[in-house]
């Protein structure tokens, strides 16, 4: 008896040791280089904990060093996968501190290029997430169609990526001929793809399986986080500033804000933050499509732009829907022509903040698919 | 057994016969491997709409040959605080599970190295050596993504073998033999004689060729889980594991890795061609019969059931671990007892 | 094919076997090359249009490896931070001989539009780790990646593995004259 | 509800807390109140019915050379109206309460704002370093700040 009595209590006293495992940051899917500590106990996650700045590239104290035209660049370069839409932010900004109404035609143009890398950068997002779960086809399916929204901003501003093209007060170059054939091909080529690649992936039952149910974010946590984008929508909140605060020329066009509506799994999960996206690139060309019937071609994109950028003193907060979800502004200006100080709330970053909260309990390898339903750019976290 | 071994006949039992016979299969191996990897690159290229390998010979068919000839020059590293023992022993052992299952694989009715009455059993058995390799490799590493691999490695292993074993014992059943040989000898004839259409036998066999189906689909599933590959491959899952149980191999070692998970992939599917297709028969009754062709229909079978792993891997995503053992236990296990329990009540039938 | 190319080619010393054994083992080596793809920034995400089909990477024989162990050269695409040149560091340390790194990018070359104001970028990869090929561009074109993978292969195809003093020596007779 | 609205309201509940409302800037609007009070004033901000401010959609640092700021810009989702809420703190002892557990995603905000600016926040459950590497030293975003010559070994400058 006494014996046995002894091996009960050395059973109970046998604990499972837990392991702490670094993600990053030099990990396949990361997405950039993001450092997470990860506890687990054998494969069940019980601890994350973040660590950031690995691409903190000092964004803020190059503003207060640049002129208000120079921050452009650096604009880009924060979250380079949707640049045209972070130019917007800025250069809508500095147009609301100088008191500047663009034309018609700059505006119309604005809105169809941010569509455009709209449906560009949720490309990526959803190829990535796709590669996280193990599905490397649709993940070169989507660039290959990417590939043609890069060519019509190829087209227009000369580079591929980073395209310093917005200019406060109108653009930096004008339409070419064919713009709108081009935007039109475009859109028959996304939503054909989609259609797809819904088959291939995104109604893939071990997809379903693997997404479902998984790292669901409650609609309450994410407003206290301040998430938006497709990670608020996903948990069924119908938020979109294009259509709360209508800012540009959003108001004359029709168009639905999809929401995670637990269609599969339930609201909040990765699945609906995917979803949300799918659902988003179709809005996108609906939006894409209006503008250009609406669009007038005749007039100067660059009448307004002013020779030195000199704001008066005073200070913005401008935000606007980014492909990942609001980015926001808060310029400072002193009446020079540099900026006394920029600070950007980047959308990843506070995307990126509810990790810790969503990611707890579940298999190590449903964190790796959290993180890609999040859709993260670490140079926008970092900055 | 009325069956013969070619060489044997030819040179008889001798030192250089038995030398002959070893070193076919490998040469087999080496180049099937070669082909494999060229093969698994341009299917992948071309699903994906892409080239491939252009610059390496003609269409790039050099390919793996360069790849060989730069493993081989590439440093052996051994991790300062690896059990080197273990570690270094880990790919070989891996290599040798594969390999030695070569040696019951009849690729024609003239050439099987060796006859063994129990060849099913002993392929069943070395089989599983390699999973012991991986959790040798992924433990003496010592690096925690490789002991995550092999962990699920093993895991894996013994889900799938279960239902694997159950699938080619219903088939047992119904030959009565395990010799791979005797096993194919049954199937001569046109392809309906195959066990995937229940084997010979009169048209009373009907009832029981969906559960032969459903059977080859249980064991080439289970094949797959077994080789790693995707929608299984979660020992060497590269999005969360790294590279898994071979993170922290490079050279010749990491060549061996790479040439086994090959060669296994050969191995199930000679055993799924041997058992549900037919083996060295033709489909074709008398038509394309022959020792030559014998060997030309068990390696384009085997072949063609390496493609179709080949493409199943860059279609699927990747299942989560938990979700793979629920279909190991819970939905395949049943359901090829049910079979096993059909087919035996069918032959006590008969 | 470089093999062919180098055939002509008069060997000094060495002799022509040894010269044809140095030619197989260094088309293998500039024909299978495997990456370690270290994306950091905004170039990680031109290269990765540069692996898809329009491009497609995987023409020069390049297969991405995860580990560093298997990897033949490590691709730094993005700004190096002091936050991470120790890490890169570490991963250019773990890779098997030999190995080559390239460069990619005007921030992992020089700094690149971070050069001038910024505490916490490292102005150039070079200052840790050898590098092999610098491709410029903010980011660049997935014709510059080719471009420098052309490079990369001419340089590994140029390498000596014996006589390697011979060789030397004959290189600097060369660039007196 | 309109700024000058909440800060009406805001001065009746506060006092002296609440120091001024500024609507003379050419855009935003915004109420600068005494860091003493701030997280009694920001928890009513967000749970008085009148407010509902239950999103926080940025917080960053400023550096104003004789003084630090922390600028909050405060949303509500259900009522849609924005507020910018300021806080001065002196330099020589930038504390100011922390508001991580009225709003969550202040927590990284914060975290960020002590990294490159140094302000202190009273009550944060881990107020370390998040962009620099934890043995960074200084602040690099205060007008004042002097780039280290060389981190680990390594020049910072070209």
């Amino acid at each position: 008896m006494g014996e046995l009595k002894r091996l009960d209590l050395e059973y109970n006293q046998l604990t499972s040791d837990k392991m702490r495992l670094n993600v990053g940051p030099q990990h396949p899917s990361t997405h950039g280089v993001l450092r997470l500590e990860v506890v687990v106990d054998g494969e069940i996650v019980t601890e994350v904990i973040p660590h950031l700045g690995y691409l903190h590239r000092s964004f803020e104290k190059y503003c207060e060093q640049m002129t208000y035209v120079q921050v452009i660049p650096y604009i880009d370069r924060m979250d380079y996968i949707s640049a045209m839409n972070n130019e917007w932010v800025y250069v809508m900004g500095m147009e609301k501190l100088m008191g500047l109404k663009v034309s018609d035609k700059v505006e119309y143009i604005r809105v169809i290029l941010a569509e455009l890398n709209r449906i560009a950068n949720h490309q990526i997002a959803v190829a990535t997430f796709g590669l996280d779960a193990g599905a490397f086809t649709p993940f070169l399916y989507y660039f290959r169609d990417r590939e043609h929204i890069i060519w019509v901003f190829e087209k227009l501003s000369g580079a591929r990526l980073l395209y310093n093209y917005f200019r406060v007060g109108g653009l930096a170059a004008d339409i070419y001929d064919g713009f709108k054939e081009d935007c039109l091909n475009i859109v028959k080529r996304v939503r054909k793809t989609n259609e797809e690649l819904m088959d291939l992936l995104i109604l893939n039952g071990i997809f379903i399986k693997r997404t479902a149910n998984v790292g669901i974010l409650p609609p309450d946590v994410a407003i206290s986080y301040a998430c938006s984008g497709p990670v608020l929508r996903g948990s069924g909140i119908k938020y979109d500033l294009r259509k709360d605060e209508p800012y540009s020329i959003y108001d004359r066009f029709d168009f639905d804000i999809p929401v995670g509506d637990g269609e599969v799994g339930v609201p909040g999960d990765c699945w609906n933050r995917n979803i949300v996206r799918v659902r988003e690139m179709e809005q996108s060309c609906r939006i894409i499509e209006q503008a250009l019937e609406q669009m007038d071609m005749e007039g100067d994109v660059k009448e307004l732009v002013p020779r030195r950028v000199k704001p008066p003193a005073g200070e913005v907060y401008m935000r606007a829907e980014n492909p990942k979800g609001d980015l926001g502004l808060y310029i400072v200006s002193d009446g020079t022509d540099k900026p006394e100080r920029i600070k950007a709330r980047g959308t990843s970053f506070v995307n990126l903040s509810v990790i810790p909260e969503i990611s707890k309990g579940y298999m190590f390898a449903d964190l790796i698919l959290i993180l890609g339903s999040i859709d993260i750019v670490l140079g926008e976290v970092d900055r | 057994m009325e069956s013969i071994n070619f060489l044997y006949e030819l040179l008889g039992k001798n030192a250089l016969t038995i030398t002959l016979v070893v070193i076919l299969p490998l040469g087999f191996v080496l180049i099937y491997a070669l082909v494999a990897i060229l093969a698994e690159l341009k299917t992948s290229a071309w699903i994906q709409e892409r080239l491939g390998p252009m610059r390496t010979g003609p269409w790039g068919i050099l390919q793996p040959v360069a790849e060989v000839i730069k493993l081989i020059q590439k440093e052996d590293i051994t991790p300062a605080k690896a059990d080197k023992l273990l570690y270094n022993a880990a790919p070989f052992i891996v290599f040798t599970g594969a390999y030695s299952a070569f040696a019951v694989i009849p690729f024609s009715e003239y050439f099987a190295p060796s006859r063994i009455d129990l060849g099913l059993f002993y392929i069943f058995a070395v089989g599983s050596i390699s999973a012991l390799g991986i959790v040798m490799g992924g433990w003496a590493s010592n690096n925690k993504y490789s002991m995550m691999g092999a962990m699920r490695s093993v895991a894996q292993l013994i889900s799938y073998e279960v239902p694997a074993a159950i699938a080619i014992l219903s088939i047992v059943v119904l030959t009565s033999t395990m010799n791979l040989q005797e096993i194919n000898k049954l199937q001569t004839g046109w392809f309906w004689n195959w066990f995937l259409f229940g084997g010979p036998g009169t048209l009373a066999k009907w009832w029981i060729v969906p559960f032969t189906i459903i059977l080859c689909m249980i064991y080439f599933i289970a094949a797959l889980a077994e080789t790693n590959r995707l929608p299984f491959d979660i020992p060497e899952g590269e999005s969360e594991l790294v590279a898994g149980f071979h993170t922290e191999y490079s050279g010749i070692k990491f060549a061996m890795f790479f040439f086994a998970e090959y060669a296994y992939m050969f191995v199930v599917a000679a055993i799924l061609t041997t058992v549900f297709l037919g083996g060295w028969n033709s489909p074709f009754g008398n038509l394309m019969q022959g020792p030559g062709w014998g060997v030309f229909w068990f390696i384009f079978k085997g072949f063609s059931v390496v493609m179709v792993q080949i493409w199943i891997r860059w279609t699927l995503p990747r299942f989560r671990v938990d979700q793979l053992m629920y279909l190991g236990w819970k939905i395949l296990l049943p359901i090829s007892f049910v079979c096993f329990l059909i087919i035996s009540l069918y032959v006590m039938l008969k | 094919m470089g093999l062919l190319n180098r055939l002509d080619d008069p060997y000094e010393g060495g002799g022509i076997v040894l010269g044809k054994i140095e030619d197989i083992l260094n088309w293998g080596r500039s024909k299978s090359n495997w990456y370690l793809h270290f994306g950091l920034a905004c170039c990680a995400i031109e290269f990765m249009a540069m692996n898809a089909s329009h491009f497609d990477f995987m023409r020069f024989g390049t297969i991405p490896r995860t580990s560093p162990r298997q990897a033949d050269f490590i691709m730094i695409t993005g700004t190096v931070t002091f936050k991470m040149a120790e890490r890169i560091k570490i991963l250019y340390e773990q890779m098997a001989e030999p190995k080559y790194v390239i460069s990619v990018g005007s921030c992992s070359n020089c700094g690149g539009p971070y050069w001038e104001h910024g505490y916490h970028v490292l102005k150039g990869v070079d200052k840790i780790i050898p590098v092999d090929v610098y491709i410029p561009g903010c980011p660049p074109r997935p014709e510059a990646f080719q471009e420098g993978m052309i490079k990369l292969q001419k340089k590994i195809n140029e390498q000596a593995i014996f006589n390697k003093r011979k060789r030397l020596k004959k290189e600097q007779s060369d660039d007196n004259k | 509800m309109l700024t000058n609205e909440i800060f009406e309201k805001l001065k009746s509940e506060f006092g002296e807390n609440i120091l001024e409302c500024n609507d003379q800037q050419p855009v935003d609007h915004f109420i600068v109140v005494k860091s003493e009070k701030l997280f009694e004033i920001c928890h009513t901000l967000r749970d008085d019915d009148d407010f509902l401010f239950d999103y926080l959609m940025s917080l960053s640092g400023m550096d104003l050379n004789e003084n630090l700021g922390v600028v909050y810009h405060l949303y509500s989702m259900k009522l849609k109206h924005k507020l910018v809420l300021k806080v001065m703190v002196p330099k020589t002892d930038p504390k100011t309460p922390s508001v991580e557990r009225i709003w969550r995603t202040a927590d990284w905000h914060e975290r960020e704002a002590y990294d490159l600016m140094g302000i202190e926040f009273t009550g944060h459950h881990n107020l370390i370093r998040i962009l620099c590497p934890y043995d960074w030293e200084g602040h690099p975003l205060r007008k004042d700040y002097q780039t280290p010559e060389s981190y680990h070994g390594m020049k910072t400058s070209s």
